[in-house]
């Protein structure tokens, strides 16, 4: 093998050489632009086979229990999924929209959507507080916590873990969208600064990811909790 | 960069249209789901095939995978893959399980005394 | 070669032995070339092609046809290696209809067997030869495993489930079982006899228990049933606290009750607590013992209790 | 200007050393501790793997002393009780594979290597890759919580019912492997946007090193596969505490459905362990043959078949569990499947070794006791992966012995060869190179001994997991045990002159062995950004061919 050398002071890509964003070991911020995508595509990848474990250990225990799980899932109740559905695929889009407002360098209008994103994250956090309390009250609680009466099937722990799986489900779900209201929140703070413009929005494309990949999950948790019967 | 080379303007009218799309799905699937198609898995099918077409538009249009570069979307599309095979295997082995029982183990184990539940007649 | 079996593998128990055995002789001897024509090439070319400075290497970058051989020759033995397994496999896993069914509960350490009539045994089973044996096997606590190395069977006991495995004995004689699948302290202790006996043998057994136990003073038998019947795991002869209250030094002596009652352990207050061990709890130990009833023969009783007044 | 490396100019780059290195370019402990540079981190790496590999090692002989006689008596005391014993054996499997085996060779030589290889001053990600430490040494602390609360006695295999119903401190283990799974995964995701993005100007995927190859197959397998370890434990976890019903057959679980979550992980990774090491025998092989590597996109491509086919072949470890027949029979016929890209490389570097022009220095002699031990370990797998001899030999020795050979033989060894290749590189200094072989061959002789034996263990009938065994196995036994303090010794004093070396002033040329991947052109140690100039790649890797100087 032989090699030859490239100088690199002079390296006819490099854009932006003096962008304070720019780290030393990229040649170019497209590069390093790239490399963040892929980057948080494989951390989405994770999260993906994170929630997937649930998923199908959910499918597993439904085939095990079938009737319980049917019975079970009449307490949940329809409009409040389907309306935090709504508002999940509503604050979706204003994140994409926030992100192209951040490509384009509309600084005022990439803070608006990225404030009513958190508006909604924070309706649908509500509206899951609400359901919560509601099944505290009934004592439709995991495992040895559950305590609801007057379940058809009698001496079965089918119930119980119905909703050991809608909570760590919902649970897992619910932290994602908490962390998505901070890191919301942080690039918010900063594309107030004027810190994102059509050269560097990396931060705000990666959150954006983040966001969708979260209502991505509530799609497939909404119609296998609230729908199925 | 240069993946968004197109205009500002027609993409947020994508982006709209995206929505108002992922809003109708919305509404069939809540719809179907009053509706009774024969049997329970015919409800879950068609469930589950409304989520996967509304995963898709939000994969390939809000995560942007339509235009970007293919490696992102192969890492994405690794991720599904590689949990479709968990979920098949599994049920491979759940569905062929010839004395798998739905119910679970009585809450109070038999004490070796008294005779043992007669397995005989789960087993042809 | 078969010397050479018998080095590496235990005696051939049942029919199905020796169909494993010839998958895994056939493995040994594909395995035994391969390994030494890697192991040659490799020490022969390290030999021939030693160093020398400044030799040149040829620059041999792929040979298509090379590579392909060695790809497709191994994937036609993994077929071949498949199919072959799958052959025993198949009569591994489904018994035929006419065998005789055991019913074995595992437990935490210790084996029960419950014959068609309803005998029942502890840690020890006797099946008759040439005939097909068929264990339905389930747990009460967690994992064990059924393993018979003579017979080339094992399969794993699940709480909540009944699994199957059979064979078909074909060597009179003591063979012994174990378990195989981690269950915890008594583990490697969990383990037992199996005796394959001949038609009238077998039929005396299951009524008498056998009479081996003639052969032997009774304290003696009794020390052997304690072994074999599984008190072992829970009552200590030393003293030291087990599951179950030690045995040394009870036989006279006044015994209290988790009621506050005293009782004085006598022959009958023994035998009493192998029968209906809940009748009287002794204080500070939890109703945990089996019954042992219609495990225990008369003549185990009287050993044992011969054996326990020893225990000074 | 071209430059020409053949053995015959070691000293190729035989510039003055520079003043400063990464090791000295800033001092104190501090500057370690914050440091982003993937050089420093992968010494980290290794130093806390090496020191996870002694304490799990020590455990290993101590299962070793305790099953030397029936009784486990030495000087008349017995040494450990049935209860220990489970102890012992859980942490020594839990180590060596979670906090030793996995993070080996990714860790610490892949990290530093890596970026040099692929002529890049840096991973992607330089934060992620600390972090990713920084999880490690939280899992080992995690994990050495757990061993003073009572330590964990379910096997490392953690199978429910026992791990939901024992005493003990098994939600703090399960924790501790949580968190060694996250830094796996950072790791793996550093590494694979690394491979794609930052590769030399002119390199093309083929023209990457074997190495960045298996790394990068490595990478993949641990993205996909460790999270769902993660939520496994987590599962496990909220079992334990909550009763939530999903693994233990009192209140309703399947305990079958468990083992398919933990192997779904852990088979896929058995190909962390071993593809890493192979990335390193493909290395090894053709530097001290000095001839190019024969079937190079074989190689490549076979590391990537085994990543992707390792996920199909998990239900193999569950052939007696309870799962299906029509299961059970489906793994068997896809667990073949993985022999194939196996033989695939052993074969190629056999015919690498053809022609060459061989010597045999200390890395040589690990990368050919890899070649043997390695074919051992996999063959017997294919006893395994056979239906009807697994039924008789699962859960006996001659899986135990399996293992150790596919991963003490393979891995650890290829990974100690590594550690020898690299080390000129990674310290600036030379070991002793007698010393190197003698103990290599100690090693080889002993582990031998240890695990040979325990072939002939399993199929007389021993069960794994065992505290006492009859006393017909007692002289198998006793020759294991044997076995292990030679193995022993032979690591002792891998450990003695390596450190040994140390303590002498540099002396180590840029380019020892003569390799031709990019790491050997910068100077031992290399200066902080790796390369004083951007190194770009002109012809494929491994090209042995003499070089017609050219003049700048
Ligand atoms: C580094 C780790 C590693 C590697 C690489 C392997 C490689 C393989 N393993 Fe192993 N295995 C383990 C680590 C590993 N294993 C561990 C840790 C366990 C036990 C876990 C526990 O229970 O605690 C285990 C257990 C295990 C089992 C379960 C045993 C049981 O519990 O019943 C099986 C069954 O199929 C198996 C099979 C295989 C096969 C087929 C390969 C193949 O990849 C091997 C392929 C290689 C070759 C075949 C050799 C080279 C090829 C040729 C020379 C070509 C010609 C070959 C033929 C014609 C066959 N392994
Ligand atoms: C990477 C994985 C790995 C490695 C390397 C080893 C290494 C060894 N193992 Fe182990 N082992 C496992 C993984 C591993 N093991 C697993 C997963 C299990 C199953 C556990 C379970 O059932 O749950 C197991 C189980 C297991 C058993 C079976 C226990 C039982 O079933 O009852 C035995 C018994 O002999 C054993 C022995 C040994 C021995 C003697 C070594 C020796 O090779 C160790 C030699 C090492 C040393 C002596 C340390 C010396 C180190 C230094 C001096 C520092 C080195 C420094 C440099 C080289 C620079 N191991
Ligand atoms: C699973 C554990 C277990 C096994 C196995 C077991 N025991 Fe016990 N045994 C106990 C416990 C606990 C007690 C104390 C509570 C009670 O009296 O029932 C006890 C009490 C006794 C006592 C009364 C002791 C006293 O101090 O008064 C006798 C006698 C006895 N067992 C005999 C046997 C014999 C004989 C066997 C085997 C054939 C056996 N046990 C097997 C757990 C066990
Ligand atoms: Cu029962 Cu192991
Ligand atoms: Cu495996």
């Amino acid at each position: 093998m032989s090699t030859s050398t490239v100088d690199l002071q002079h390296d006819p890509h490099g854009e932006h050489p003096d962008d304070p964003h720019h780290q030393h070991h990229f040649t170019t911020m497209e590069q390093q632009f790239d490399t963040s995508k892929i980057g948080m595509w494989l951390f989405l990848a994770t999260e993906v086979l994170l929630f997937g474990g649930l998923f199908v250990g959910f499918g597993m225990m439904q085939a095990r229990f079938p009737e319980e799980f049917k019975e079970a899932h009449e307490h949940l109740q329809r409009p409040l999924g389907a309306l935090n559905t709504v508002v999940l695929l509503f604050s979706s889009w204003t994140m994409v929209m926030g992100v192209l407002s951040a490509r384009t360098n509309q600084r005022k209008k990439l803070v608006i959507y990225l404030m009513i994103t958190i508006l909604c994250a924070c309706i649908f956090l509500g509206v899951k507080y609400f359901e919560y309390s509601h099944k505290i009250e009934e004592g439709l609680l995991p495992g040895h916590y559950y305590t609801h009466h007057g379940d058809k099937i009698p001496n079965t722990h089918g119930y119980a873990t119905f909703f050991s799986f809608y909570f760590m489900m919902t649970g897992l779900h619910g932290i994602h969208i908490l962390v998505g209201i901070g890191l919301l929140w942080w690039i918010a703070v900063r594309g107030n600064r004027g810190e994102f413009n059509s050269s560097y929005y990396t931060p705000v494309d990666l959150v954006g990811l983040y966001w969708h990949l979260v209502d991505l999950i509530w799609i497939y948790l909404f119609p296998l909790y609230y729908l199925i019967s | 960069m240069s993946e968004h080379t197109h205009n500002p303007k027609a993409e947020a009218a994508l982006y709209l249209k995206t929505l108002i799309a992922l809003l109708i799905l919305t509404g069939i699937t809540v719809g179907a789901s009053y509706i009774h198609f024969g049997s329970g898995a015919a409800n879950v099918v068609v469930a589950l095939t409304i989520a996967t077409i509304k995963a898709t538009l939000v994969a390939l249009i809000f995560m942007h995978l339509l235009h970007d570069k293919p490696v992102n979307g192969l890492i994405a599309a690794a991720g599904f893959v590689f949990l479709g095979l968990f979920l098949m295997f599994t049920l491979i082995d759940f569905d062929s399980r010839q004395d798998y029982q739905p119910r679970n183990m009585p809450a109070v184990v038999a004490p070796p005394t008294s005779t043992a539940p007669a397995p005989a007649a789960e087993h042809k | 070669m078969e010397w050479f079996r018998s080095l590496m593998l235990p005696p051939q128990g049942s029919a199905f032995a020796a169909e494993v055995d010839a998958l895994y002789m056939f493995l040994f001897w594909l395995s035994a070339v391969l390994f030494l024509g890697i192991a040659f090439a490799a020490i022969y070319f390290a030999i021939r092609y030693k160093y020398v400075p400044g030799r040149v290497t040829p620059h041999i970058t792929h040979n298509t046809t090379l590579e392909i051989v060695w790809s497709v020759l191994p994937l036609l033995l993994c077929v071949v290696i498949f199919f072959w397994g799958l052959e025993g496999w198949m009569k591994y896993s489904v018994a035929p209809g006419e065998s005789m069914e055991i019913q074995v509960t595992a437990k935490k350490w210790i084996w029960t067997f419950e014959y068609p009539d309803g005998s029942r045994t502890a840690n020890d089973i006797h099946v008759p030869v040439g005939k097909p044996v068929k264990f339905i096997m389930t747990s009460e606590d967690v994992l064990h495993d059924f393993f018979v190395p003579d017979m080339r069977v094992k399969h794993d006991i699940v709480p909540g489930r009944y699994t199957e495995v059979w064979f078909t004995p074909t060597v009179l004689g003591p063979h012994h079982f174990t378990c195989a699948e981690y269950c915890g302290k008594g583990h490697s202790d969990m383990m037992g006899k199996l005796t394959v006996d001949n038609e009238a043998d077998f039929k005396k057994w299951l009524e008498t228990g056998g009479d081996d136990w003639k052969n032997y003073p009774p304290e003696v038998w009794g020390q052997m049933q304690r072994e074999q019947k599984g008190c072992a795991t829970c009552h200590s002869i030393d003293g030291t606290r087990g599951q179950g209250p030690s045995w040394k030094g009870i036989y006279g002596k006044m015994e209290t009750m988790s009621d506050g009652k005293s009782y004085l352990v006598d022959d009958a207050y023994l035998q009493e607590s192998m029968m209906q061990p809940n009748a009287k709890i002794v204080k500070g130990f939890e109703a945990i013992m089996p019954s042992f009833q219609g495990l225990l023969h008369p003549q185990d009783i009287r050993g044992l209790i011969a054996y326990i007044k020893t225990l000074k | 200007m071209a430059q020409a490396l053949t053995h015959s100019d070691p000293h190729i780059g035989d510039r003055p050393r520079p003043a400063k290195n990464y090791l000295n370019a800033t001092t104190g402990i501090w500057s370690w501790m914050s440091t982003v540079d993937h050089k420093r981190i992968g010494v980290m790496y290794l130093v806390a793997v090496l020191s996870a590999f002694f304490v799990g090692g020590m455990f290993a002989l101590l299962i070793r002393l305790t099953l030397l006689t029936p009784s486990h008596k030495l000087f008349g005391k017995v040494l450990i009780d049935a209860d220990a014993y489970n102890r012992v054996f859980t942490l020594h499997g839990a180590i060596m594979v979670f906090l030793f085996i996995i993070p080996s060779i990714p860790g610490s030589l892949a990290n530093f290597v890596l970026p040099l290889m692929l002529g890049a001053k840096d991973v992607a990600f330089p934060r992620l890759n600390l972090a990713s430490f920084y999880l490690w040494c939280g899992g080992a602390a995690l994990a050495v919580t757990s061993m003073i609360f009572g330590a964990v006695d379910t096997g490392w295999t953690f199978y429910t019912p026992y791990s939901t119903t024992t005493q003990n401190a098994v939600g703090l283990m399960t924790m501790a492997v949580f968190t060694l799974g996250f830094s796996s995964i950072f790791t793996g995701l550093n590494f694979i946007a690394t491979t794609h993005k930052l590769r030399a100007p002119g390199m093309g995927w083929f023209d990457m090193p074997l190495f960045v190859w298996g790394t990068y197959a490595t990478a993949i397998i641990q993205v996909l596969a460790t999270p769902v370890l993660g939520i496994t434990m987590v599962l496990l976890a909220l079992e334990r505490a909550f009763n939530i019903g999903i693994f233990d057959p009192k209140i309703g679980g399947d305990p079958v459905l468990f083992q398919h979550f933990f192997w779904f992980y852990s088979h896929p990774a058995v190909y962390i362990m071993i593809v890493p090491g192979m990335a390193i025998i493909s290395e090894i092989i053709p530097t001290f043959s000095r001839k190019t590597i024969f079937g190079y996109r074989a190689i490549a491509y076979s590391s990537v078949a085994l990543a992707l086919l390792g996920f199909l072949v998990w239900g193999h470890h569950m052939f007696v569990a309870g799962q299906s027949e029509l299961a059970t029979v489906i793994f068997s016929a896809l667990t073949f499947l993985v022999a194939i890209p196996s033989g695939v490389k052993l074969f190629n570097w056999l015919a690498t070794m053809y022609k060459g022009n061989i010597s045999l220095e200390t890395p040589m002699c690990y990368a050919i006791s890899f070649l043997l031990l390695f074919a051992i370990g996999g063959l017997t797998g294919i006893f395994l992966g056979a239906l009807s001899t697994d039924v008789h030999l699962t859960d006996t020795y001659f899986v135990v012995a399996h293992f150790h050979y596919v991963m003490m033989g393979g891995t650890v060894i290829a990974f100690i060869g590594g550690v020898h290749y690299w080390w000129p590189k990674i310290t600036g200094r030379m070991y002793n190179e007698k010393w190197g072989r003698i103990a290599c061959a100690l090693v080889f002789i002993g582990f031998n001994m240890t695990f040979l034996t325990q072939f002939f263990l399993g199929s007389k009938g021993m069960p794994r997991r065992y505290y006492n065994y009859l006393d017909q196995y007692q002289p198998l036994h006793a020759f294991s045990t044997f076995g292990s303090w030679v193995l022993g010794l032979g690591l002792f004093i891998v450990a003695a002159y390596l450190l040994a070396s140390l303590r002498k002033p540099m002396d180590a040329p840029d380019n020892p062995w003569g390799g031709t991947t990019m790491e050997w052109l910068t100077s031992s140690p290399p200066i902080e950004h790796n390369f004083e100039e951007q190194p770009v790649l002109e012809h494929e890797p491994y090209d042995y061919r003499p070089k017609v100087k050219k003049h700048a």
